[in-house]
Parts: structure tokens; C-alpha cells; sequence
């Protein structure tokens, strides 16, 4: 019931609030002190995606004990995808003015389109690669992680190797992703300019809706049958192999959706701020994602979405203050809450049990652990 | 052996780096057919779940369910679909669920993500979700989270979620530690009721409990069968006696 | 390397003028004024100047060098009007010496002396002749340098010049050069018997280096036995070559590996050992890369006679900074984490971020220079080999690292208690252990040893706050790889990855080395699933 | 001496000591008898504090133990010889030995000679791993790991379990012995009926979590013991 209550107000605060943003930005005329500028939108947009990629998280840590430290690397995959998209849109106006070449390729001497860049000129094709390319790669990883039975730390370290090793991949200049400054310039998505306001707000309001959508696909997930089975194996994963349920298959479905969803936000993320590149790949990125979830209280989902945007406003705020304490706030907070917050801000406010996952799963990890070292 | 059997081990041995759990353990038990295994510390019995459920793998021997089924084959969950349920020493329910949820995953059914996405309650589970809330004492309990039960109480759930299962033979280790006497009682109580339908083997040291079943008894005793029969056999056995008494 | 190739050139240079003087000034030389060299040069024909320069060069005479640098700066004086002696005078600061003798005399009167000049064709004798000197120097490095460069320039022309030199070369190695050089000249130029010139390639096929190969690849329509011989001889060298560069490959392999080996032996205990997941790891070995500045700083203020050694300080100093940072870290964080790996790990990777802030704040962002100090820069050529020293120390330092930790953890009552723990917590603690305490001080020594690995690192990387990123995650596969809890295994995991990335990198680049090793690792996780849990016992097996 | 006034423990919601008193003299053998399962073990654990009790206090020469962590327990003059031995497997004897130095004065570090005269046999294995031992030799080693750190309170769990006869006279011998020494208290935890009454001074019986018969030695009702113990 509880439950119930806070989903709708997450959803009416996210659409809500995103809707008023709008209205204050377009209608209201720039000389009032109520005009929200433009810059805020922009921002508002980020988070939003952040929101996204943190509900991804929480899915897979907060329901089925997996902690990822490489959802960024889903995410950017997204972002790379909807970039070469919009590479594609810039045609003839680049620096170049080559037709079908990005300016990066002409710079580097290529004379022609590389396969894989076939068909990213239409939007729906795009669109699907943002969901396929990274739910392919989620999917073989995930489905080599979870059949030998990798799980807990060793399997956040193996995600964080991935990450790590795509980011790697794709500074390199004859990945053909643009290397290290990846892609930029874009110009319009879809025909809509990106440097008009009303592009930037049209964006963000989607970027909510596809949150709002996001959070409940994912919520029907975790309280559907399906997710019952998930908090088991979260809470008890060899009783679920003796109830003939097999662990890894649930692991594996969880993770390729969450992988799907994180790279959706990606390709919100890439028109909004204009840039792509294999930065968003850095390790860091995930696990600074990763303390948004437990910042907000892990296993919730709106908790994950409230800590991305508290998180993203603090980082604003203190970057731009006070540069230097950013990363001691960020990484005092991950101690803080890990040693006294275990179920986050809104764990200050539910009644609710805190989410054992953690703590029992890696006990029984030990557990199963013990009996493979036999 | 002629007649048909549910379980036969078959010269079973395990050994963990030198030291054998289980040693050529030979056994039989007929359909219907409720089975006590006692024996001493590090006699194997525990060991003897594990490789009957494919926790554990054995080094030799076979273990054939039903008509030719061989379990050192199959792993886990595959042995469990086989209709194998087992309820372990320390109760293991799925604390952050409530009773009901607990028992609702354990129902017989499909077990692939792909039903359970779209799995919805159906009138039939209903019924057997109240049957079973009321076989093991829980109905009031119903909606609490399993972490707020009492110890006897979460033995039962467990109990009640190998029930939901519908197995054909219940292996359960001590359902009787560290309860009350009034629980142990109705423990026994509620096991002679589950074996009016299925076979259960039943591992305890408590031997009121033991007795209270009324059944036929084994005893093991490093890693292979001392003794097998009623339990006033088994207590005039003078095997047994040395075992408990002296060595 | 850069700058050897500049000196090559410029050797390169002056032995090309060299040649040209030889081949100026011998054939207009006439038959006059017999052997002295210096009545030669006493001479007013400048030709028979430049004659007696070239033979006094060749002569071996010890005035040579004095004479003709008096020469080249104007210093030599002769007779004004010829003389049967000849004499030659060399001005000093203080008055005048005897050319031949070199002792002082009384100073001639200024009226009977005229400065011996010089024009382009005794200039160019004058630079002959220092090239020519060197041949026949004193001192035999010197001899080879001259003669090393003789091979690079491989001109026909030298070919007299080394074969006068051959003859009373003593020195077996310079010979040998010599010989080289004679071989690659006589090839270039077309004179030669056909036997001569198989014998000639035979020469370089033992010398088997890359200016070998080429210039008998360069050599063409010769005849059929000798380009078969040349045949040969390329093939050889192609072997020697491949198998040095396979030796070249496993070596640097293997300092790769004693790098890893540094990084993750500290976290063979603490994620080993211990089980803990330390993701500041990383950051102790940063902690003891600035420890490692700091004690050069204080060095180089307070005692500078210690410069060269500031390093070997720093090994203790940055032990101890990072352990006891790491016994803080223990007592404050690690131990209310216990039994919850995932929230250990994100903790620690909190205060990763805080140290590394904490860094930059100190010291800022840019890079800190360490010096090395001279015992280990520079480089020792083994056959084909460049070997860097302060690769090979930093081989020597990983291998006493490991050696000292397993000798710490086999023998001494800490090593007892620590194995005894790891072993069977309870058991130790009935036996009075305090578990607490050994807990502190086994994450403090895993801390402690990534310190030291950092004072290594400096040598060989950026000293900068993020220096510990780049280790962590490969430190982690190691560890993995090697068999959690097995300081051998951490050895041969660090190894293997090591060669397993110097072999993949040609071919693939540093990218595809690293995702070949994930993936590796993730099969590997899938086949040995034992060796991820850290296993009481198997930990700390030294 | 040792003296337990009613404790109570759980695992987790699992009642396994039910208001449990007992209390071990010193110079004198103590007894501990029942089945597996009654809570014999939990209760040597309750005394270690190696599980907390919920509720009772725990005195040892007047001392009051409850607080204390293990380790500390043990340098307050408790030893144990644990259920399984529980030898470090992959120390050699010595080592596991000498573990025992951790809690014990510079002066003090070093292995007693009685060790040897009581079990001559570990003197010739000193440099074995303690996991190579035969299960007798363990059960030698960990009674002389436990006597390394001169306790004044021994506590040995069914020292004779799975144990070849003569070795389990020899510790038979081994325990008289000290407890003729008259400067230890010794508790002993057993299954095995002859071996502890030929040794006890004084037996409490437990039954399902609590101690359901105790006496001297003299006024022991052996057949209703025996009834507790059998099946």
C-alpha cells in the first residue's frame, strides 16, 4: 500500500515537475524572474538520464544482489549509438562537408563508411541498435558471469574490467568512433535543431516520460512473479536451486533489461549535452552511478531515482563552488552511507525491513562458495 | 529386489580430501515409506542429502530414483522438478518475502522466467495456498515477512514450502533442533500426516522426537549403515549401543 | 637512443671528408723529401704538407696529435728558409717546443720563423688525419669507436686506410670490428675475388645485426656463389634476429609481470588473505609513489651526499606510511565491514576518491618528478639486447617484496598468528590470539608492502594523484588469476599476464591485451571457481 | 573455580541452552554428559564466549567472564581442546604449538617439557603439518596446544570421539594426571559413558538444552544415566 503511495507520487513529482520546468521555460517571457532559463533545462534533461541509469542499477542490485560497477558502459553504448545517429543527420554540414563521411573519418584519412555504420543514417534503426548492441553484450556477459556461478565481488570486479576495457577500445582513432574526442556537432535530431529551446525542453520531457515508462516496466517486473523469484535468490540463492528454479536464467533476464534500459538513457543523454565520448566509459562513472542507488536506498527504485537527482544537484552545486571538495563530499558520502545509511534516505522514512540482498546473499555466496572449494 | 523402490543408493562413497563421508552407503526405500537416519556426529548424514539432492557430487556409486532415474546425473534444480524436496538444518525461507510468497514459489509449476513474467495467481493455486497456509498452522501468519516468524515456525514454513512442491520424497535434516516440546510434538505430528501422501527420510539426534515418529530407523555410523529396524531393534542392537555408549 | 643515432651521423660525416682527403691528396703526392713526416710538413707546397699530415697520422708517432693540432690552430712554426733538419717549432703560452721532441727550446728569433698555413686540401688532411688517429689512438675504445663507425659508413674508399690499420691492430676485439668494416667495404666497393667476397659475407653473417642484413640485402648482381652465400647469410641473421626478438618479448614480459607482481602482492593479502576488497589499493600504492617524493625532497635539503640513496630510504619510509594508513583504515572502516564484501567495496572506493583528493590538495595535480639515481638509469646491451637497469632493479625489488613477505609470513611469531588466524579464527582466538589486533596488522602489512611497491612504481611511472588507478584492476586479476590466497600462485599470475600482454601487444595492441586477459579471466573464473574464494589456510601458504 | 548460574542461549530463534547451570572445581575432574544435539558444545561455547548468551552470568575465580572477547578469556586462564581438535591444518606442529606463545610473557615462550613427557609421540613429528596427524595424534596435539598456554581451566570437548581405544586410554592417563596436579580445573564434555565416569569427580547430564541430572561421582544412578545417553 505504502509501496503504492510512493510509486505514484515518484511519478507525479518526475512528469509533474518536468511538465512545470517546460511551461516555466517556454511560456513564461525571459525578463520574469519566474523564466526558468534554458541551462536549467538542459541540466534538469541530465538528470533525468541519470534517473534512468540509476533505475537500472537499483533493478539489478537493489532486487537481484548483482552490483554492477560497468552500467556505464551500457549506457554509453547507447549514447555512442544515438551519436552516430546524429553524426549521420550533420551530412554535408560538417567542417568537411563530406556527404556521408563524419569529419572525424575525413580527418583521419578514411574514404569511405565502415560497415558497421550502415543504416545509423535512419532513426529507427538507431533506435533499435541503442537496445540491441548492448543488450547483446549484456546478454554473452551475463550469461558466461552467471553459468559458472561468478557472483558478488568477483563479479563487480569483472563488470568494472569490461567497462574498463571499452573504454580503452574505444579511445582508439581506428575503432572509428571518433577515438578520444568522440562525437560532437551535432546539429538536429529528427529535423528539430538541438540548439533551440523548444528541441531542449521536447527532450527533456521525453526523457521523463521514458523514465516514468522505465520505472514501471520495472516495478511490473520486480512484482510479478518473476520478481518474487529474483528477491529469492537475492535473499537465499541455493534454497532457489532446490526449489527447481534455476538462478542464473533470472539473472540473466534482469540483467540484459537493465543493461537495455540504462542504454535508453544513454541515448536520452547524448543529444542533451551534445557530446560523446569514451570518457563516459571510465570505471568511475559506474560506480558513482552505484552510490546515487545507495544514496536514495537500494531495492526501492524511486529511492534510486531521488538519489540520482540529489546526488547530480549536490555535484552541480559543490563543482562549481567549490571544486576542490567534490570528491571528498562524493566519497565521504559513499562511506557514510555504506557504514550508517544501509538503506539510504528513504530507508529514514519506511518502515520497511532493510533489504537483507547484500549482506545474505553474499553469505550465502560464501556459503556455495565453500561447498565448490570442497 | 523385486518389488519397486522410490530411492536406492547404491554403493555410494564420498570423500572430501582423503577423509570419506560417505563410504559404499548402500540403501533402500519403498514408495510411501517414512525412513529415520540417526547416528553420531560425522556419521554422514548430512552428506547423504547432499548427494541425494546433487549439492554434492560422489566419487562412486549410483543412485537410482524411481524406476531408472539416476540422480548423480542431474543437478539441483533438476533433481527438485524430479519431485525431490529438502529442508535443510539451519531453516533457509526467503526472509524478505512474505509466508504466503514463499509458499506461492515453491507451488509445483513452471520454474522458467519466461512463465513467471507473466505467471498470474490462478483460483487453483489460491486453493492450494489456503490448503497448505492451514496444514502447516500459518494461516494468521499469512502476510507477515518470513524474517518476523518465530524458529518453529519457519521450520514448518519450510516444511509447508516442500509440501508446496508436491514432491514424491521429503528429505528433511533435524526439523526438531532447537524447538520447544510442544513443537517438537506437533513437528512429528505433522510429518506422520505428510507421509500419509509422500515418503520422507527424516535425519534428528533427538530421539523422543525419533520415537514419536514410530518408524523404521537407520543408523549410520561413519559413512556406511550400522544398523537398520524398528527402534526397539535398534536400541537392543549392540552395535549401536557401542557406538553411543563407548568405542 | 635518439642521441646515438645523431652521433653516428655526424661520425658519418667527417669520415666521408676523410675519404675524400685520401683520395685527394695521395695521388699528387710526389716522391720527395723521403719519410720524415714532419720535414714533409716543414715543406711550402701545400701538398706535400697535406702528405706529411696523412703520414704522421698513420705513423703512430706520439707527437701526432700534438703536431697537427698545433697545426690546425696556427701554433706550428718552421724554418723561414729551407734547412736539412727541418726544424718545427710549436708555440706554447710560455715560448716555444721542439715539434719532434716536444721539450722546450730557447726561442729562435721571431725573424727566422714563418707560421706553417694551411689551405682547404691541408685542412681536409688535417680532418683525415684526426679521423686516422683515432684508428691508431692510444686507446683501443677509442680505436673501436673509430672503427664501429668505419663499418656504419661501409665506403670502398676506407678500405686501404682499415687494411693499414688491420695490420698492427693488436687488440682482438677492435680487429674483429675492423675486420667488419674491411668486409662491408670491400662488398660496397666492386674489387674483390669472388672467394674474398663470400669470406667477406661470412664476416657479417657473424656479426648478424640489423646493418648487416640490409647491406647484404643491398647487394645485388652478384655472382651466383656469392649470392647464394649472401642468401645464406641473411637467413642466418633473420634467425638470430627472431630469437632475440623472442628473448627481447620475454623480457620485457617478464618486468611487466615483476611490476604487476609489485602492485598486487600487497592485495594478496588484504583481498587474499583477508578477503577484504580494498579498491583503495590502488592509493596505498600512490601513498608510497609521493613517500617516495617527499623523502627525495628532505633528502636533497637536508643531507645531499645522500642524494643517490634517498631511494633506499624511501623503501622503509613508504612501508611504514602506508601500513600504519592502512592499520587507521582497518580500525576505522574495514572492520565494521566484515562478512559484507560489496558494502566494503564501495566504502573503500569512497575513500580512494578522498585520498586522492587529499593528494591533490597536498600536492596538486600535476605530475611529481622522482629522480632515479644514476646506480639505476642507463641501459646494458646483452647480444641483441637493450636491457634497462631500473627495469631489471625493479625485477630484482619484486622478487625480494614476495620473498620478504612469504619469509614474514612462514616464519616470526606475526607470521604464526596471522596464518593461525586465517586459518581458523575461533581456534586462534581460544588460543588467546588477539584476532582483532592481527586483523589490523595484516591489512596493515598488505598496505604496507603496496607502499613499497609504490616507491618502485615511481620509477617507472607519473607520480600523480591517480597513479594507483591504473594498477587496481589488473592488481585484482592477478590475484584472481594466481589463485586467491596463494602468494605463488599471485607470482605466476603476475608473470603470466604479464607475457601474455607483451606477446599479445605486437599483434593487437594494449587494447585487445587487456580484453584478451578479461576474457581469460572470466573463463578462467569459470573453470576454477575455487581458486575465487579466499580459502582459511590455502591464504597465506608462503 | 567455574561457575555457571543459569544461562540461556540462542541461535538465532533456536533455543539450544534452556537457564543451564554448572559449576567445575579445581583439581578435580567435571563431566558433561548426553547425546549429540542436547547442547554440550553450546554450552563450552557460552563459557569461551564464542556465542554470546542471551541471558545468566559466567564466573571464573570470581571473575566475572560475560564481557570478555575469547582471547581474553583465555589469557584469563581458560583452555580448550575443541570438538574435532580443530589443528591448524596447515601449521606444523610446532607452530600449532607455539600459537599458543601469542597470549604469554617473553620469559614464558617456550614449549613445556611436561608436553613431551605426557605425549612423547609429537616430539618426533615436530616439524609434520598438523593436518598430516592421524585423528589420534590430533586429538595429542590439540590437548598439548591447549596445556602450552598454562591454563587453569581445561576444557576438553569428547576428547575420545572417533578415537583408536589406546590412545583413548592414554588420554585417559593424560587428564588423571593433570587433575591430580591439583592446580587446573578440568572440564569434560562426553558422549562416552565408561571413559567419563571412570575420570569424573562430579557429572551434570544434559538433555535437550538443559542439564536434567547432576551429583558427585559417589552418588551417581548409572543405569539413569545410561538412559540419557542411549538411544
Amino acid at each position: 500500500m505504502r509501496l503504492d503511495r510512493a510509486n505514484i507520487a515518484t511519478l507525479s513529482c518526475v512528469l509533474g515537475g518536468a511538465a512545470v520546468l517546460a511551461a516555466m521555460n517556454l511560456l513564461i517571457p525571459a525578463v520574469s524572474p519566474l523564466h526558468v532559463p534554458d541551462f536549467v533545462i538542459a541540466i534538469a534533461g541530465k538528470y533525468l538520464c541519470y534517473a534512468i541509469l540509476a533505475l537500472a542499477i537499483d533493478l539489478v542490485w537493489g532486487y537481484a544482489g548483482i552490483l554492477t560497477l560497468g552500467h556505464a558502459a551500457f549506457f554509453a553504448l547507447g549514447g555512442y549509438a544515438m551519436g552516430m545517429y546524429l553524426m549521420r543527420e550533420i551530412g554535408a554540414r560538417g567542417v568537411y562537408a563530406n556527404p556521408t563521411l563524419p569529419d572525424f573519418m575525413v580527418f583521419i584519412g578514411w574514404t569511405h563508411l565502415p560497415w558497421y555504420w550502415y543504416g545509423f543514417s535512419h532513426f529507427w534503426f538507431a533506435l533499435a541498435m541503442v537496445m540491441v548492441v548492448p543488450g547483446t553484450l549484456a546478454f554473452v556477459f551475463g550469461w558466461f558471469a552467471f553459468r559458472s556461478r561468478v557472483s558478488g565481488v568477483y563479479l563487480s570486479i569483472i563488470t568494472q574490467a569490461l567497462t574498463y576495457a571499452l573504454m580503452l577500445a574505444f579511445f582508439r582513432n581506428d575503432m572509428g568512433f571518433g577515438g578520444n574526442n568522440g562525437m560532437t556537432d551535432f546539429k538536429d535530431v529528427l529535423g528539430f535543431p538541438l540548439n533551440r529551446e523548444s528541441t531542449e525542453t521536447g527532450l527533456m520531457l521525453v526523457t521523463a516520460t521514458v523514465l516514468s515508462l522505465s520505472f514501471l516496466l520495472a516495478r511490473a517486473m520486480i512484482h510479478s512473479r518473476f520478481g518474487k523469484v529474483l528477491i529469492a535468490v537475492r535473499d537465499a540463492e541455493p534454497r532457489t536451486r532446490f526449489l527447481g528454479y534455476r538462478p542464473e536464467s533470472y539473472k540473466l533476464v534482469v540483467w540484459t533489461v537493465s543493461a537495455i534500459i540504462a542504454a535508453i538513457g544513454g541515448a536520452l543523454y547524448v543529444p542533451q549535452v551534445g557530446i560523446i565520448n569514451p570518457s563516459e566509459f571510465a570505471p568511475g562513472n559506474s560506480i558513482e552511478a552505484v552510490i546515487w542507488v545507495a544514496v536514495g536506498g537500494r531495492g526501492t527504485l524511486y529511492g534510486a531515482i531521488l538519489g540520482a537527482m540529489l546526488v547530480n544537484l549536490g555535484k552541480t552545486w559543490l563543482t562549481s563552488a567549490l571544486p576542490e571538495i567534490w570528491l571528498f563530499a562524493i566519497g565521504g558520502l559513499f562511506i557514510v552511507v555504506t557504514l550508517f545509511l544501509p538503506r539510504g534516505i528513504t530507508g529514514l522514512f519506511t518502515t520497511r525491513q532493510p533489504p537483507k540482498g547484500s549482506k545474505q546473499a553474499s553469505a550465502a555466496t560464501e556459503a556455495s562458495m565453500r561447498e565448490a572449494a570442497r | 529386489m523385486s518389488e519397486p523402490t522410490l530411492l536406492y543408493l547404491d554403493g555410494v562413497t564420498v570423500s572430501f580430501d582423503g577423509f570419506k563421508a560417505l563410504n559404499e552407503l548402500s540403501m533402500v526405500l519403498e514408495p510411501g515409506e517414512m525412513r529415520a537416519v540417526i547416528g553420531p556426529n560425522g556419521a554422514g548424514k548430512t552428506t547423504m542429502m547432499d548427494v541425494i539432492t546433487g549439492k554434492t557430487r560422489p566419487d562412486q556409486g549410483r543412485i537410482v530414483f524411481g524406476a531408472d532415474i539416476d540422480l548423480t546425473k542431474l543437478d539441483e534444480p533438476a533433481i527438485a522438478r524430479l519431485g525431490i524436496g529438502r529442508k535443510f538444518q539451519q531453516p533457509t525461507v526467503f526472509e524478505t518475502l512474505t509466508v504466503r510468497d514463499n509458499l506461492l514459489l515453491a507451488l509445483a509449476g513452471d520454474r522458467s522466467p519466461r512463465f513467471t513474467l507473466w505467471a498470474r495467481e490462478s483460483a487453483d493455486e489460491h486453493a492450494q495456498l489456503d490448503r497448505l497456509l492451514a496444514t502447516i498452522r500459518l494461516v494468521q501468519e499469512r502476510d507477515r515477512r518470513a524474517a518476523e516468524l518465530s524458529h518453529g515456525q519457519k521450520q514448518w514454513l519450510e516444511i509447508g514450502m516442500l509440501l508446496a512442491q508436491d514432491p514424491k520424497l521429503l528429505l528433511i535434516d533435524e526439523p526438531a533442533a532447537g524447538m520447544t516440546d510442544a513443537e517438537t510434538a506437533e513437528t512429528a505430528e505433522l510429518l506422520r500426516e505428510i507421509n500419509r501422501t509422500r515418503s520422507v527420510v527424516v535425519i534428528d539426534h533427538d530421539m523422543a522426537f525419533v520415537r514419536a515418529l514410530g518408524v523404521k530407523i537407520t543408523v549410520l555410523d561413519e559413512g556406511c549403515v550400522l544398523a537398520e529396524g524398528s527402534i526397539d531393534a535398534i536400541q537392543d542392537n549392540p552395535h549401536v549401543i557401542e557406538v553411543y555408549l563407548g568405542r | 637512443m635518439l642521441w646515438r643515432g645523431v652521433c653516428v651521423c655526424r661520425r658519418r660525416l667527417w669520415f666521408s671528408m676523410l675519404i675524400a682527403a685520401l683520395s685527394a691528396a695521395v695521388p699528387t703526392a710526389p716522391a720527395h723529401a723521403g719519410g720524415d713526416p714532419f720535414a714533409q710538413i716543414a715543406a711550402t707546397n701545400f701538398d706535400i704538407v697535406a702528405q706529411g699530415v696523412q703520414a704522421l697520422a698513420t705513423s703512430g708517432n706520439p707527437r701526432a696529435a700534438a703536431v697537427i693540432d698545433a697545426l690546425r690552430d696556427g701554433k706550428l712554426y718552421a724554418w723561414k728558409w729551407p734547412r736539412p733538419d727541418a726544424p718545427l717549432y710549436i708555440r706554447s703560452a710560455t715560448g716555444f717546443v721542439d715539434a719532434r721532441s716536444g721539450a722546450p727550446v730557447e726561442a729562435p728569433a721571431a725573424i727566422n720563423l714563418r707560421r706553417v698555413i694551411v689551405n682547404d686540401s691541408v685542412r681536409a688532411a688535417i680532418a683525415t688525419a684526426e679521423g686516422a688517429l683515432g684508428l691508431f689512438a692510444k686507446d683501443p675504445a677509442a680505436r673501436r669507436t673509430a672503427a664501429e663507425a668505419l663499418y656504419q659508413s661501409a665506403d670502398p674508399g676506407a678500405l686501404s686506410l682499415i687494411e693499414r690499420a688491420l695490420t698492427n691492430e693488436k687488440n682482438a676485439g677492435v680487429a674483429q670490428v675492423l675486420r667488419e668494416a674491411a668486409a662491408t667495404a670491400l662488398l660496397k666497393s666492386d674489387t674483390g675475388s669472388g672467394s674474398t667476397r663470400i669470406a667477406a659475407v661470412d664476416e657479417l653473417a657473424t656479426r648478424s645485426d640489423l646493418s648487416a642484413r640490409n647491406l647484404l640485402a643491398s647487394l645485388h648482381s652478384e655472382p651466383p656463389p656469392v649470392a647464394a652465400a649472401i642468401a645464406g647469410a641473411i637467413h642466418d641473421i633473420d634467425r638470430r634476429l627472431k630469437l632475440w626478438s623472442l628473448v627481447e618479448n620475454l623480457y620485457y614480459g617478464v618486468s611487466l609481470g615483476a611490476v604487476l607482481l609489485l602492485a598486487a602482492s600487497g592485495l594478496a593479502i588484504t583481498f587474499g588473505v583477508m578477503g577484504v576488497i580494498n579498491m583503495a589499493h590502488g592509493e596505498m600504492i600512490m601513498t608510497g609513489a609521493y613517500t617516495t617524493f617527499v623523502v627525495q625532497q628532505l633528502v636533497a635539503a637536508t643531507m645531499p651526499g645522500l642524494n643517490e640513496f634517498g631511494l633506499l630510504i624511501a623503501v622503509p619510509a613508504a612501508f611504514v606510511v602506508a601500513g600504519g594508513l592502512g592499520i587507521v583504515i582497518e580500525r576505522c572502516l574495514i572492520r565494521f565491514l566484515y562478512g559484507r564484501p560489496l558494502e566494503t567495496l564501495l566504502a573503500t572506493w569512497g575513500l580512494s576518491l578522498v585520498l586522492q583528493q587529499a593528494v591533490r590538495s597536498i600536492f596538486g595535480a600535476t605530475n611529481q618528478d622522482v629522480t632515479s639515481p644514476a646506480w639505476m638509469s642507463g641501459s646494458l646491451d646483452v647480444g641483441g639486447l637493450v636491457l634497462t637497469v631500473n627495469r631489471l632493479w625493479i625485477i630484482l625489488f619484486a622478487l625480494l617484496v614476495l620473498g620478504g613477505l612469504m619469509a614474514t609470513l612462514r616464519w616470526g611469531g606475526l607470521g604464526r598468528s596471522i596464518r593461525a588466524v586465517m586459518q581458523n579464527r575461533r581456534m586462534a582466538a581460544v588460543m588467546g590470539i588477539r584476532t582483532p589486533w592481527i586483523d589490523a596488522l595484516t591489512f596493515g602489512l598488505g598496505s604496507g608492502i603496496a607502499g613499497m611497491a609504490g616507491v618502485a612504481l615511481s620509477q617507472i611511472d607519473n607520480v600523480s594523484p591517480n597513479l594507483g588507478q591504473n594498477y587496481i584492476v589488473d592488481s585484482f586479476i592477478v590475484v584472481v588469476v594466481g589463485g586467491v590466497g596463494n602468494l605463488w600462485g599471485t607470482l605466476f599470475g603476475a608473470v603470466l599476464l604479464g607475457i601474455v600482454d607483451k606477446f599479445v601487444e605486437p599483434f593487437e595492441g594494449a587494447v585487445l591485451a587487456k580484453i584478451i586477459v578479461l576474457v581469460f579471466l572470466i573463463l578462467f573464473i569459470q573453470r576454477r571457481p575455487q581458486g575465487l574464494f579466499p580459502l582459511k589456510g590455502r591464504a597465506a601458504e608462503a | 573455580m567455574l561457575s555457571i548460574e543459569d544461562v540461556d542461549l540462542y541461535y538465532g530463534a533456536s533455543h539450544a541452552l534452556r537457564g543451564v547451570s554448572v559449576t567445575a572445581r579445581i583439581g578435580e575432574v567435571t563431566c558433561i554428559l548426553g547425546r549429540n544435539g542436547v547442547g554440550k558444545t553450546s554450552l563450552l561455547r557460552a563459557i569461551f564466549g564464542l556465542q554470546p548468551i542471551r541471558s545468566g552470568h559466567i564466573r571464573w575465580e570470581n571473575r566475572e567472564l560475560d564481557r570478555l572477547p575469547p582471547y581474553q578469556r583465555a589469557r584469563a586462564g581458560l583452555a580448550m581442546v575443541p570438538q574435532g581438535r580443530e589443528i591448524f591444518p596447515r601449521l606444523s606442529v610446532r607452530e600449532n604449538l607455539e600459537t599458543g606463545f601469542a597470549m604469554l610473557p617473553r620469559q614464558l615462550r617456550r614449549l613445556p617439557d611436561e608436553i613431551f613427557e605426557l605425549f612423547p609421540v609429537l616430539r618426533g613429528m615436530l616439524g609434520r603439518r598438523g593436518g598430516d596427524l592421524s585423528g589420534g595424534q590430533q586429538q595429542q596435539l590439540a590437548i598439548a596446544r591447549a596445556l602450552v598456554t598454562r591454563p587453569r581451566l581445561l576444557i576438553l570437548d569428547e576428547p575420545t570421539e572417533g578415537i583408536q581405544p589406546s590412545i583413548i586410554k592414554e588420554i585417559g592417563r593424560v587428564i588423571e594426571r593433570l587433575a591430580a596436579r591439583g592446580d587446573m580445573a578440568i572440564l569434560l564434555v562426553e558422549q562416552y559413558f565408561e571413559f567419563a565416569r571412570d575420570l569424573a569427580a562430579s557429572y551434570f547430564v544434559m538433555e535437550r538444552g538443559e542439564i536434567v541430572l547432576s551429583g558427585r561421582r559417589g552418588d551417581m544412578d548409572e543405569t539413569a544415566v545410561r538412559a540419557h545417553l542411549t538411544v
